[in-house]
Parts: C-alpha cells; sequence; structure tokens
C-alpha cells in the first residue's frame, strides 16, 4: 500500500525542483513556472494528508492554493510585461538597479 | 451558520464592496487629479471604523464566527483600527505624490482598501486557510502597488524582486502549513492547539511545520535572514506605498505571528523560541547596522524598519503576556513614527525630482524649521529616545524581555537602539548642523502640500502624545490580550 | 501479472512519481522557455493524475483546467508576446550563481528529508468514501467539497474572488499602455 | 497654597518659552525684542518660582523625607516578576519632588541659568532674528530638561531629562554651522554620550529588576532598610552601570573627549550647559544614588580613582592649551574629577558643594572669557591677546576673582569647597575607608598635585590674556571694548558669589561648631549613612586639619608663584620657549599637538634670541632645579595625556566608528542587487536557521 509518505517524499524532491528552479533560472517567465512547481508539491502534500485523514479540508486548500497560484501567475506575467517595456528583458538578473 | 453569524463581518464586507466602488469612481473621478478618489477612499475607511465600533467588536469574550473561520476579538479590532489609521494617512499623503507623477489614484486607492481587507482577515482569522488567503489577498495587492509606477526603473524591479521572493517564501509558508496539517490533522487553530496539547513526544515533521511557519512570518515581518526584499522593495515602491506597507503590512503580519505562536503553537514554545531569538538578535544587529553607511533615506529608513521588526520580535520571544502586549503597543508606535518619516520623504522634492538623498535634507532647519522639528521629533522616536512614543515602545520590549529571562537579548537590542542612534542623527545633523549646498544647485525644498502636512502633522502628535501619556495605549493594547486565551 | 494486479497501484504510483519528477527536472534544465513551459504542463497532467490517485477527483480535473487549461495558456501566450528573441535558446540561461543555488536548495532539502524521517504524520487510515460523503450519503467528491465550501469555507472562498479581482487589477495596471506617460531611462518597445 | 506641590511648574515655564521661540518666533521671524522677552520670561519665571517653592518648602516640610507631586500617570504596564520571585507593578509616575539636594540644584541652577539667558541678549545680538530665535527656543528647551533632571522624582523621569541636555546640547554645539567640524565632533560626541547612556539605561532594568521600584524615596527605604547587605551585589552592578552614564555626561576618563570639541558653541552655551550644569548631572545622579555606593566599596572606588585620575590628567592637558575656551574646557574636566573624587570617598554633600562653587566660577570665567572673545573679534588664541585689563577693567576684575576662587585661595569660594574635598579625601587615607586607605593616600597626593597645576594653568591665563602687552594688532586694538551692561552685569553678579558663595559650607568645626557648616547640614538626609569598615568615626585632629589647609594654600601659591614667573614677569614668554628647545622629543610632540613652542619660536623668540639665549644661561643655572624639574613633570605628563587623549581615546572612538563602517559594508554586500541572489541568501538562512533549530531540539 502506498502510504502518505511516499507522496511527501516525491512533494518534498517537487518543492526542491521548484525552489531550485527559482534561483537559478534567469528567465522571469521560468522562474514563474518553478514556483508554480512549488505550489503543485504543496497541493500534493495536502491531497496525500487529505486522504490519509479521510478530511475534505486539505482538498478546500488545495483549492485555494490553485486559485491563488493563478493570480499570482497573472500578476507576475503582468511584471513581465512592464520588464520587458522598460528594459527589453526578461532575465531576471538584468534588474539590479539597487543594491547594497 | 446563520444571517446574525454576519454581522460582526459587515465590516470587512463594506471594505470589499468600497475597494469595488471605488475602482469604479476613480474612472469619472480620476480626470480631476487622484484628491476626490482618495477623499472617497477614506470616508471609506472612516466608515469601516465605524462599523467596527459598531458591529464589529465582540460582546462578551472572542466569537468564533462564519463556520470558525475567523474570530471577532479586542486583538482583532487593535490591529484593524491600527491598520485603518495607517492606510488613511498613507492614502492622504499619496494624494499630492500621485498628482505629481501624475497616475490615477483609482486603482491606487482600491489595491489598498483590497490590501486592507487581506490584512483584517489576516488579523482575526482563526483558521490556516482563512488567514493563508487573507495573506495572499494582502500580498497581492501590495505587489502590484509597489511596481504602481510601472514607467520607473526602479518602482518595477522593487516589485519584481518582492514578487519573486514573495511568492516563494509563501510556498515556503505552505508548505509547513501542509506539514502542520499533515500531523495535526487540522487547519483549525483551536484543534491545533489541543492537539499539540495532548502530543507527549517531539515530532520534527511537526516541529519542521512550525519552522516553515515561521519562516513564511518572518518574511513578512522582513527580518534576517529573510529580510533581503525590504531594501530594494522600500527604496523602489512610491514614497507613499514604501510608507504603506512599512507599517500595515509589517504590523499585521505581527498580528498573524502572534496568533499563531503565542496562541496556537503556545505549547511549543520551548521548541521555537531559540529560533526566534536568533531571528530577533540577527535582526536588530543586522538592520541597524547595514543602516549606518546608507546614503538614501529610504533605503536607511528601510534598514532601520527591518531593526525595528528585530526589536518587535523580543516580545514573541519573551512568549509572556507582558510580551505580548508589547508588541502590540510597539506596532502602533512604530506604525505613527513610521508613517511621519516617509512623509517627509514624500514632501522632500529636490531639483523637481524626489529628495531622497541625505543630503537633501542638509539645511532644512534654516529653510523649515517646522519640518525639521518634526523629523527632530520621529528620528527621536525611532531611536527611542524620551518623551517619545519610540521610547514607551521600546521600554515595554525591554521590560517583557528582561522579565522572561532574555537578559542578552535586551542587552544587544539596548546596544543595537545606542547605534541606531547614530544614523538617525546623520539626518539631525544634515537638518540642523549642515548648510545646503546653495551655490552650484538649488537646494531640496519642502512642497506645500496641506494633506501630507496634516498627515505628518497627525503623525508627530501622536508620537508626543503617546510618549507622554501612553496609558489609553497600553490599557487598549492589554484588553486584546483576553484574544490570545481563546487559541 | 498477478504481480501487476496485486500491486498496481504502487506500481502506476511509482511511474508517476518517475514522471512528475523528470518534468520538474525538464523545466529546470530546457533552455527554451517553451520547451520548459511544456515540460511543467506534463508536470501538472502526472500530478493530476497523482490526485485520482488519492481519490481527489474534482482537484484532478481543476489541475488540468486551470492549471493545464488556463495558467500554461497564459504563460504561451506571454511567451510569444514579450520578444521573439527570448524564445531562442539562450546563451546564458542559468543565473550568475547556479552551483551556489543548487548547494543552497539541496541543503534545505536535506534538512527537511531529515525532519521527514524521524517525523511522524498523523495516523489514519486513509479511507475515501469520507471524501465523498455528504451528510451520510455517498455522492462524490464534487458535491462534498462543494458542500463544505459554501458553508464552513465561504468566508475564503469570498477572499480567493477579491485576489482575483486584484490580479486583474494588478494585469491591467502593468499591462495597459498609458497615454501621457513617458518611460524614463529609455528602452522598450512602446 | 503650597507652591511646591506644583514644581513641575518650574521646568514647564521654560518649555513654553520653548515652544514659543520655537514655532512661532522663529517660523514668523519675530523681532529679538519679543524673542528675548519671552526667553528671559520663561527662564526668570522658572527663578522666582523655583525659589518662592523652595523657602516655602524649606520652612514647612519635614527635610529628611522628599516631597514628591505626582503630575501624572507616565508609564503603566502590568505586573512583573522581580528578583526573588515576588512581583512589582510597573507604576511609573511623571513625578517631580522637593529634597534637600533638588531645593539646592534648583536653587542656582535657575539662577545660574536666568543670568546666562541675560547675557545671552548682549552676545548674541549680532545673528539674525531667526537665529536669534532658535538660539533661546534651544536654550530654553535646555532649562526645561536640565530641570526636569533635578526636580524627578524617579530615574526614568531623570532620565527623560538626561537625554533632553544631551540633546539641546548637541543642538547648541552646532549652532554655528561649520561644516568640517561638526561631523567629527558629532560623531564623537554621539557615541561617546550612548555608551555612557547605554550603562544608565541598564542600570534603570536593573534597579527595577531587584527592587521593584524606581522611585528615588522607594530605593532609598529599600537600601537603608537593607542591614545584612543583601543588597550588596545589586548596589554594585547599578552603581557601576549609573557611573558609566555619569562617566559619558560629565566627561570623565575615557569618555571625556567630547567636552573640548564642544566647546565650538556659543560661549554662553559652554558657561551654562558645558560648565555650570549639564556635565555636572553626573555628580548630581552620583549624590542623589548615593545609597547604592554607600553600599558597595568596589563602586565608591571605581569612582574615586577615576574622578582623581581625570583631575590630574585633564589639569596636565590644559597647561599648554592657547585658546582660552579649550583651557577652561579641560579645566572643567578636571574640577568634574574633583567632584567625583569627593563622591568616591563618600562625601556627596562636599561634591554637591563643589558643583556649586564651580558652577558660579567656572560660569564666570567662560561669561568673561566669551566677553574677552567678544571684543576681540571672535579671536579665542591668547598668544594674540595680552593687556586687554586696562579695556575691559569690569571683565578684568570678575575674570580674576574666579580665578582665585577656581584655584582656591582663601576666603573665596572655591577655596572651601576645594579644601573640604582634599581634607575628605584625606580623611578617607587616614580612615582606611573600606580598608582601602592607601590608594585613597595616593589620590589625596595626586589631588594636591592638581591643585598646583589648577593654579598655574588659570593665573597663565589671565596673564597671558590681560596683562602685558596686546600681540593682536593695531586693527584689532581698535575695536577693543568693554561690553554692554547684559554681559557685564551676570559677570559681576557672578563675580560676588563667587567671593561669598563659599561661606555656605563653612567648614564649622574649625572651631568646634560642626552645626556651622550649613550646607552639610542641610544635604545630609539625602545621603545613606552606613558603616564603611576600617576606623570610619577617626577624625584628623584639628591640627591636622588646620595643616592640611595650610598645605592646599600653597599648592595653589606655588601654582600661581609658578604662572606668574613664566608668563607676567616673563613678558615675552621666553623662558617656556627655552624649556621647549631644552627637551625636543616633548618639544616635538608638543609642536604636533599643541602648535604652542612652534609658535613661541616662530613669533616671540626669534626676534630676541640672543637676549633669550641670555637669559636662558642665567636662568638655567641660577634659578633653582625645583622650578625646573617642576617644569620637567609637567610637560612630560602633559605629553603622556596629549598621546593618551589623540592615540588612546581618539583611537578607540574611532576603532568602534571604523568597526561599524565595516561590518555596515560587509553586511551590505549580501544585498547582491538581483532576485535570485535574494532568494539563495534566504535558502542559506533558513537552512542555517533550520540546522541550528534541529540540534537544538534533538
Amino acid at each position: 500500500m502506498i502510504d502518505a509518505t511516499h507522496y511527501v517524499v516525491l512533494s518534498l524532491i517537487l518543492f526542491c525542483l521548484g525552489l531550485i528552479g527559482v534561483m537559478v533560472r534567469r528567465n522571469f517567465i521560468t522562474v514563474l513556472m518553478s514556483l508554480e512547481l512549488m505550489f503543485n508539491a504543496v497541493n500534493l502534500n495536502l491531497i496525500a494528508f487529505s486522504f490519509r485523514l479521510s478530511d475534505l479540508a486539505g482538498q478546500v486548500l488545495a483549492i485555494f492554493v490553485i486559485t491563488v497560484a493563478a493570480a499570482e501567475a497573472a500578476i507576475g506575467l503582468g511584471l513581465i510585461i512592464a520588464l520587458v517595456r522598460l528594459k527589453d528583458t526578461v532575465a531576471l538578473d538584468e534588474a539590479d538597479v539597487m543594491r547594497g | 451558520m446563520s444571517l446574525a453569524d454576519f454581522v460582526p463581518f459587515l465590516p470587512e464586507i463594506f471594505l470589499g464592496c468600497a475597494g469595488f466602488i471605488v475602482l469604479l469612481a476613480g474612472i469619472p473621478l480620476g480626470r480631476r487629479g487622484s484628491r476626490p478618489v482618495i477623499a472617497l477612499a477614506v470616508a471609506a475607511l472612516a466608515a469601516t471604523a465605524v462599523l467596527i465600533f459598531l458591529v464589529g467588536r465582540p460582546a462578551a469574550g472572542p466569537q468564533l464566527i462564519l463556520g470558525d473561520m475567523l474570530v471577532v476579538d479586542q486583538f482583532a479590532v487593535f490591529f484593524k483600527l491600527l491598520v485603518l489609521a495607517a492606510s488613511a494617512l498613507a492614502l492622504v499623503m499619496a494624494a499630492g505624490y500621485l498628482d505629481r507623477a501624475q497616475y490615477s489614484g483609482g486603482e491606487f486607492a482600491s489595491l489598498i482598501l483590497f490590501a486592507d481587507l487581506g490584512m483584517f482577515i489576516m488579523a482575526s482569522g482563526a483558521n490556516l486557510a482563512s488567514l493563508y488567503v487573507g495573506l495572499e489577498l494582502m500580498a497581492l495587492s501590495v505587489y502590484v502597488l509597489v511596481g504602481y509606477f510601472k514607467l520607473e526603473v526602479k518602482s518595477n524591479e522593487g516589485a519584481v524582486k518582492y514578487f519573486v521572493l514573495g511568492a516563494a517564501s509563501s510556498a515556503i509558508l505552505l508548505y509547513g502549513i501542509s506539514l502542520i496539517y499533515g500531523t495535526t490533522g487540522s487547519l483549525d487553530l483551536e484543534t491545533i492547539r489541543v492537539t499539540l496539547a495532548e502530543v507527549p513526544h517531539q515530532n520534527f515533521l511537526l516541529l519542521l511545520g512550525i519552522a516553515l511557519v515561521a519562516f513564511g512570518m518572518l518574511f513578512k515581518v522582513a527580518a534576517v535572514p529573510f529580510h533581503v526584499w525590504t531594501p530594494d522593495a522600500y527604496e523602489g515602491a512610491p514614497t507613499p506605498v514604501t510608507a504603506f506597507i512599512s507599517v500595515a503590512p509589517k504590523a499585521v503580519a505581527f498580528a498573524m505571528f502572534l496568533r499563531l505562536f503565542a496562541g496556537t503553537f503556545a505549547g511549543e514554545v520551548e521548541h521555537w523560541r531559540m529560533l526566534l531569538w536568533i531571528a530577533s538578535a540577527a535582526t536588530m544587529i543586522y538592520g541597524n547596522v547595514a543602516a549606518l553607511t546608507q546614503i538614501n533615506v529610504k533605503r536607511m529608513l528601510a534598514y532601520s524598519s527591518i531593526a525595528h521588526a528585530g526589536y518587535a520580535l523580543m516580545g514573541l520571544v519573551a512568549g509572556s503576556d507582558a510580551g505580548t502586549w508589547a508588541v502590540l503597543m510597539y506596532m502602533a508606535v512604530y506604525a505613527f513614527m513610521n508613517l511621519g518619516a516617509f512623509g517627509f520623504v514624500i514632501l522632500l522634492e529636490s531639483r523637481g525630482y524626489a529628495g531622497e538623498r541625505i543630503e537633501d535634507f542638509a539645511g532644512l532647519a534654516r529653510r523649515h524649521p517646522g519640518a525639521a522639528a518634526g523629523m527632530l521629533i520621529f528620528m527621536l522616536g525611532l531611536a527611542g529616545i524620551p518623551p517619545t512614543a519610540g521610547f514607551m515602545g521600546k521600554l515595554y520590549l525591554w521590560a517583557a524581555t528582561v522579565e522572561a529571562g532574555y537578559i542578552w537579548l535586551a542587552v544587544i537590542s539596548v546596544l543595537m537602539s545606542a547605534v541606531s542612534l547614530y544614523y538617525y542623527f546623520r539626518l539631525v545633523v544634515q537638518m540642523y548642523l549642515k548648510e545646503g549646498d546653495a551655490e552650484d544647485e538649488s537646494p531640496a525644498e519642502m512642497l506645500s502640500d496641506r494633506w501630507a502636512g496634516a498627515a505628518i502633522a497627525v503623525c508627530a502628535v501622536m508620537t508626543l502624545a503617546i510618549g507622554l501619556w501612553p496609558a489609553p495605549l497600553v490599557g487598549w493594547a492589554k484588553s486584546g490580550l483576553s484574544a490570545l486565551g481563546l487559541v | 501479472m498477478d504481480f501487476l494486479v496485486v500491486n498496481f497501484a504502487e506500481i502506476l504510483f511509482y511511474c508517476l512519481a518517475v514522471l512528475t519528477v523528470a518534468g520538474g527536472i525538464g523545466v529546470l534544465v530546457f533552455k527554451s522557455p517553451v520547451h520548459a513551459a511544456l515540460s511543467l504542463l506534463f508536470t501538472f497532467v502526472m500530478v493530476a493524475a497523482l490526485f485520482l490517485l488519492l481519490h481527489a477527483e474534482l482537484l484532478g480535473a481543476v489541475q488540468v483546467l486551470v492549471y493545464g487549461g488556463g495558467i500554461m495558456v497564459l504563460f504561451l501566450f506571454v511567451i510569444m508576446l514579450v520578444n521573439v528573441k527570448t524564445l531562442a535558446p539562450e546563451q546564458a540561461f542559468l543565473s550568475r550563481l547556479a552551483p551556489l543555488a543548487v548547494v543552497a536548495g539541496v541543503l534545505l532539502g536535506v534538512l527537511i528529508a531529515f525532519a521527514l524521517i524521524f517525523g511522524v504524520l498523523v495516523s489514519g487510515h486513509g479511507d475515501g468514501t469520507a471524501l465523498r460523503t455528504v451528510g451520510g450519503a455517498e455522492i462524490g467528491n464534487t458535491e462534498a467539497i462543494g458542500a463544505v465550501l459554501y458553508t464552513t469555507y465561504l468566508v475564503p472562498f469570498e477572499i480567493v474572488s477579491v485576489v482575483l479581482l486584484v490580479a486583474m487589477i494588478g494585469a491591467i495596471v502593468f499591462g495597459r499602455r498609458s497615454a501621457g506617460l513617458e518611460i524614463e531611462g529609455g528602452g522598450g518597445e512602446s | 497654597m503650597k507652591l511646591y506641590d506644583f514644581i513641575w511648574l518650574v521646568p514647564l515655564f521654560p518649555l513654553l518659552g520653548a515652544v514659543f521661540n520655537g514655532f512661532v518666533s522663529n517660523r514668523r521671524g519675530l523681532s529679538k525684542t519679543t524673542t528675548q522677552s519671552v526667553a528671559l520670561l520663561g527662564a526668570g519665571l522658572a527663578w522666582i518660582y523655583g525659589w518662592a517653592a523652595v523657602i516655602q518648602w524649606f520652612f514647612t516640610e519635614d527635610h529628611t523625607r522628599a516631597y514628591s507631586v505626582t503630575a501624572f500617570t507616565w508609564i503603566t504596564g502590568g505586573n512583573l516578576t522581580i528578583a526573588g520571585g515576588s512581583t512589582a507593578a510597573v507604576d511609573i509616575a511623571a513625578s517631580f519632588q522637593v529634597d534637600p539636594l533638588s531645593a539646592v540644584m534648583v536653587g542656582f541652577v535657575t539662577f545660574v541659568g536666568f543670568l546666562i539667558h541675560l547675557y545671552s541678549v548682549g552676545y548674541m545680538h549680532g545673528e539674525p532674528d531667526r537665529d536669534y530665535a532658535r538660539y533661546f527656543a534651544y536654550l530654553n528647551l535646555f532649562m526645561f530638561a536640565m530641570l526636569t533632571l533635578i526636580t524627578g522624582s524617579n530615574l526614568p523621569v531623570l532620565f527623560v531629562g538626561w537625554e533632553g541636555v544631551g540633546l539641546c546640547s548637541y543642538l547648541l554645539i552646532g549652532f554655528y554651522f561649520e561644516k568640517d567640524w561638526c561631523a567629527a565632533a558629532g560623531k564623537k560626541a554621539f557615541i561617546v554620550n550612548r555608551i555612557g547612556d547605554f550603562g544608565f539605561l541598564l542600570a534603570i532594568f536593573f534597579a527595577f529588576y531587584y527592587f521593584g521600584t524606581l522611585e528615588f524615596q522607594g530605593l532609598f527605604d529599600a537600601m537603608a532598610g537593607d542591614h545584612g547587605g543583601h543588597y550588596a551585589t545589586a548596589a554594585t552592578i547599578i552603581g557601576l552601570l549609573l557611573f558609566v552614564g555619569a562617566i559619558g555626561k560629565s566627561a570623565q576618563i575615557p569618555l571625556f573627549v567630547w567636552l573640548p570639541d564642544a566647546m565650538a558653541g556659543p560661549t554662553p552655551v559652554s558657561a551654562l550647559i558645558h560648565a555650570a550644569t549639564m556635565v555636572t548631572a553626573g555628580v548630581y545622579m552620583v549624590a542623589r544614588c548615593n545609597y547604592f555606593y554607600q553600599m558597595s566599596p568596589t563602586a565608591m572606588l571605581t569612582v574615586a580613582v577615576i574622578g582623581g585620575v581625570t583631575a590630574v590628567f585633564a589639569a596636565t592637558i590644559g597647561l599648554v592649551q592657547n585658546d582660552i575656551k579649550k583651557v577652561l574646557a579641560y579645566s572643567t574636566v578636571s574640577q568634574l574629577g574633583y567632584m567625583f573624587l569627593a563622591a568616591g570617598v563618600g562625601a556627596y554633600v562636599v561634591a554637591i558643594f563643589h558643583v556649586v562653587t564651580h558652577a558660579f566660577f567656572k560660569a564666570c570665567l567662560f561669561l568673561g572669557s566669551g566677553s574677552v572673545i567678544h571684543a576681540c573679534g571672535g579671536e579665542q588664541d591668547m598668544r594674540k591677546m595680552g593687556g586687554l585689563k586696562k579695556y575691559m577693567p569690569t571683565t578684568y576684575w570678575t575674570f580674576l576673582v574666579a580665578t582665585i576662587a577656581i584655584a582656591g585661595i582663601f576666603p573665596f569660594a572655591g577655596f572651601f569647597s576645594k579644601d573640604e574635598i582634599l581634607a575628605k579625601v584625606f580623611a578617607a587615607g587616614y580612615g582606611d575607608l573600606n580598608h582601602h586607605g592607601g590608594v585613597y593616600y595616593l589620590l589625596w597626593s595626586l589631588a594636591v598635585i592638581g591643585a598646583v597645576l589648577t593654579a598655574f594653568y588659570m593665573f597663565r591665563l589671565v596673564f597671558m590674556t590681560f596683562h602685558g602687552e596686546f600681540r593682536g594688532g593695531e586693527e584689532a586694538e581698535h575695536h577693543l571694548h568693554e561690553s554692554p551692561w547684559t554681559m557685564t552685569l551676570p559677570l559681576q553678579i557672578l563675580g560676588v558669589l563667587s567671593i561669598v558663595g563659599g561661606f555656605i559650607g563653612v567648614p564649622g568645626f574649625l572651631w568646634g561648631h560642626p552645626e556651622h557648616n550649613l550646607i552639610d547640614r542641610f544635604l545630609e538626609p539625602v545621603v545613606l549613612h552606613m558603616d564603611h569598615g576600617g576606623h570610619a568615626g577617626a577624625h584628623p585632629g584639628l591640627g591636622l586639619e588646620l595643616g592640611l589647609i595650610a598645605l592646599s594654600l600653597a599648592a595653589a601659591g606655588f601654582g600661581i608663584w609658578m604662572a606668574y614667573r613664566f608668563y607676567f614677569v616673563d613678558r615675552e614668554f621666553v623662558r617656556a620657549g627655552k624649556l621647549a628647545e631644552r627637551f625636543p622629543f616633548a618639544y616635538k610632540l608638543l609642536l604636533n599637538k599643541y602648535w604652542i613652542d612652534e609658535l613661541y619660536a616662530a613669533t616671540f623668540v626669534k626676534g630676541t634670541v640672543k637676549l633669550a639665549d641670555l637669559l636662558w644661561e642665567i636662568d638655567a643655572r641660577v634659578i633653582d632645579g625645583a622650578v625646573n624639574g617642576a617644569r620637567h613633570v609637567t610637560v612630560g605628563s602633559s605629553w603622556l595625556s596629549g598621546i593618551f587623549d589623540l592615540r588612546v581615546v581618539d583611537g578607540l572612538v574611532n576603532l568602534v566608528g571604523r568597526f561599524y563602517d565595516v561590518a555596515s559594508l560587509q553586511f551590505r554586500r549580501l544585498q547582491v542587487g538581483f532576485a535570485q541572489g535574494y532568494a539563495m541568501v534566504m535558502v542559506f538562512g533558513a537552512a542555517l536557521l533550520l540546522g541550528i533549530f534541529f540540534v537544538v531540539n534533538l
């Protein structure tokens, strides 16, 4: 029987992949994708626990997470468009006017 | 759930509707500058405050409403009113600023109202789901506000950095929430608290969940090492937005922090205390020391705001009643001082451009003695010199920390607030002891903006009044404590 | 064949898990953002399948519809919109600090894994029927979620609708071209 | 009506004046007449009301208990657990008190403060209207803070005043915009004073932690009721921390460096703040909290040693300064050292006595120097003065009187207080106080040397400024004139007080009537009486007392005689110049530090080389070696103290600043500038925190 621990391990791997993606990709769009990966990892956790507990709360929270992730993606993409208009680039590390 | 359940929720409903109306009204009203629509938004905030007084207060003791999603208590009321005051002041300060930069006020004001709605939910959430959703509503509104001046490189850059880091940190927070759900079996704060009280052994998965939630909260209050977004977001954002986000979101983040850690996870205090101790000490040291060599006032105030988060964290480390209400007190005090300080940055203009450099303050005492005196009050307050409110706030935090036996943390904070005087007084020295460069370039001038001036005056009066007469605020902050008995 | 039948769930899980992780790695390593996006889409679908294994039928559907259908289209749309240049595989698609970043991520992962090894999950038996039951009658996952979503979780549900409104405002604020305002610092194609 | 029920009015009057001048007069640029009337009214009402209230209190109330008035409740904060497990309510009132110590302080602070306001009217008349209003607003604000400090009846209220006077001091130091100077001096003053405040704040916490109250009377009662010495540790901790605060505010080793730089402010400010009142706040605080020191031999010894060493150390620096205000500044540091020395042997009353007399003659000296600077058109270098006696007789005579007073010549004010300090220190050695008798003997001999030095540098100042020929050129000589009456009247009043002020403390036991020492008897209830070990009661006999008095008079006389020889008889100061040539090593360092001898050589010596050679030939052989030797020692020690000042203390202050600068830059490097770098900082930070978290919870 596959128990929740398996899912948690999978979710951990996915989460770390997303986290590393946020840190290593230069392209703002792929960074956004990596963020989505992290949110998916969380959802996997929530739903695995929801099943184990036979409790719907986890699934409901997962729905909220998906919705918020969608909203976040919309704002992120809006920022990308503004960035491209200003600097003609999507490379995240070229936004480095402020430092120190 | 009955219709009566909705009555204490009316302020939030009203605020949401008001946000929508302001958004729509901004289209026709916006042609005459941002002032009409901002006046409308401030009126809505005032009406919300009245509604809170009428229906939003707990009749007797904390009360769970709407499927146990929210709790109505004094604690939440305290933060809601604080948020309303801070937003109103920030909006009033923003009016002239937006007009000068020719950005519309409709979206701006409505975003602030929506952010306030999110903060209300954060302050009164009794379930991890509602807390999370409120937090995201606030965060998303603030991302947009930071990048609101989309044609300015700094504003966009600040928003990009804040957004990427904020989204990553909210994923971390969510991961922590999921682990707490997986180890306690519930999202309901009260159920979790009861479950934790029964856990006989220490569970690393649970501790990990608590730690990750703490990381998410530390990000929101801008504590080391999750402070990295702060200087850039604060510097880049339009200054009224900086004033707003350095105060209101930080205050409600502390509200949520307290509700979770002083309430729900209080049983595990011995486990997480060390974590916050380190974060608090590191934040105080980092914020104050890094601020020393800043030459941009907004950036300096950003580091100072990091440092202040460190002070307030001491109250959480203390983990006592005294510590809790000291944090409430400190947040209120800090709100007025910081809003006032940023208010002057909003008003200062140098050669047709925002006066953000420290040198722009040179010789201000001669040209604008009133303004310089006001800034002096805020700087004294932020540095914690009596008889300003800043001293009172720190005093209670120190008392709570020392009482809980964390002498070293108190010693670090006293030492660091001594260091802080140095950079706050760099501004004072500029204002009082230096002459502006009169020959080669025109010195920075204070704009005459009656709205912003009035808002700053309110902040100055509050800073002094709380310092001289803190008893009412203290009483009010203490009354918020009964809330934590619930969870 | 017995082995396959008896252990069908396990085999399915491991296959899906491997494919999910492969998709995730794809997001990290594909140079072209379009390829990365497709890899992400693949991951989303695999995760949706995992949801089905966990008796979360509605979530599985939502995952495919919202992520696969909505968000992914948005991504591709923006990729197409912003600039053709960015479509070409990038010379330097990794950040300056990539090796260090991988170390940081792995370090955090190891620490979390440590907690996972020594931690204990809440006890439970994994009964899928409870996830389909409303008021004692077993009707279906979607109805069950609907029942709690519109009663207990009404407040967050409404707030999420405001979140979407804010996202809309944000997208408009950032995306709209404003007449009368000039970009300082030059650049851009506006 | 009990006037002293409203003692808080005393600080309030100047506050109102400050508010008016700061917000109305300054903003609207009202005329000088309005500004000065309001300012004088604020200070004057405080003076009149303060005296009236104190006098009424004196005749109606019991002097052994402080009469405390609560204006309003200031800080409330529930119950805190304190030492020993009991709880105490945080309930701090903005309360003010009248007791003998406050009465004395109110008496002279309001009076001297008013005189200096009056003096400022003349001195600052050349400023533009707005600056004039700003100046008086600060000055009134300072009076408010200082009066709060001395009338407050608990440590937090005292702290409010403490910070307030510091703030006004900074504002007034920088009143004249001098760019290069203020960055360095401001930095110095901030860092130095904050170190002191840090100690003070910690002391307040500890006091509350141990005693559960911060009221002076409550603390006094707690200590007085402690017969088993339970609070000895607490007293040591609190006493030492409080003393850290006092060191910062009262400019003692090693935190004295800010005071000489503070002389850049207007001269009346130097007189009021940096000589007569604010800098003595540390002494007041130690005297006010004497019960902690009485309970702790360690704290007492620390106070005495630091005070004694500072007294001599600062005096040696004063020997070679040429800036008239710098000499007075180092002299102030030195006199403050005497006060702490007195406090350190348990003679708190004598310390306060010296505070009072010092306020009279030092204010007179500073105001006199201001009058001189005013006449010389802003010149502060004594080598460009000389012969001013005939141009400004009033200034000269008042200055001379004050100089005699500070030198300690009978029957001027300084004699009584300084002689009593010397006597008490000697008695401490004689009585083997706390079994540290040897140390106290040593401190006594230091203090006697200090008395010689004081007399020397003060008379050097007088001779260089007022006697001989004017050396500032003909152009400047035409402008020399006596100052207006608003400036000379305060000088005359203070001059008279410098003569008669000492009689409030005539040591009556000399003729067998101890009760004749008014101030001693009056202030006695403030001090907590303790048995200090050793043969505490042992008093030196009357003969010994008289011997000591003779010795201190001789010391002062010797100093004056030396100054007379070097700077009066030898009009061109040639002998001093030649001496410098004899010790080239010391000379070179003095050259770098003080420039005195270099300028002597360049201006005076060069023209009269032959004569100088001749004189030196005679001097070196004929004049006794004692003069030579004494001079040698003083030059050497002032060189040492110069090195210490320059290298060690400045070095430490700079090191602290440098450390923070470097740390700040290093910290800022974390802020790499792009989002992913930040994300990495966060993740590494999270991993570190998580690692610690797990290890702690294993």
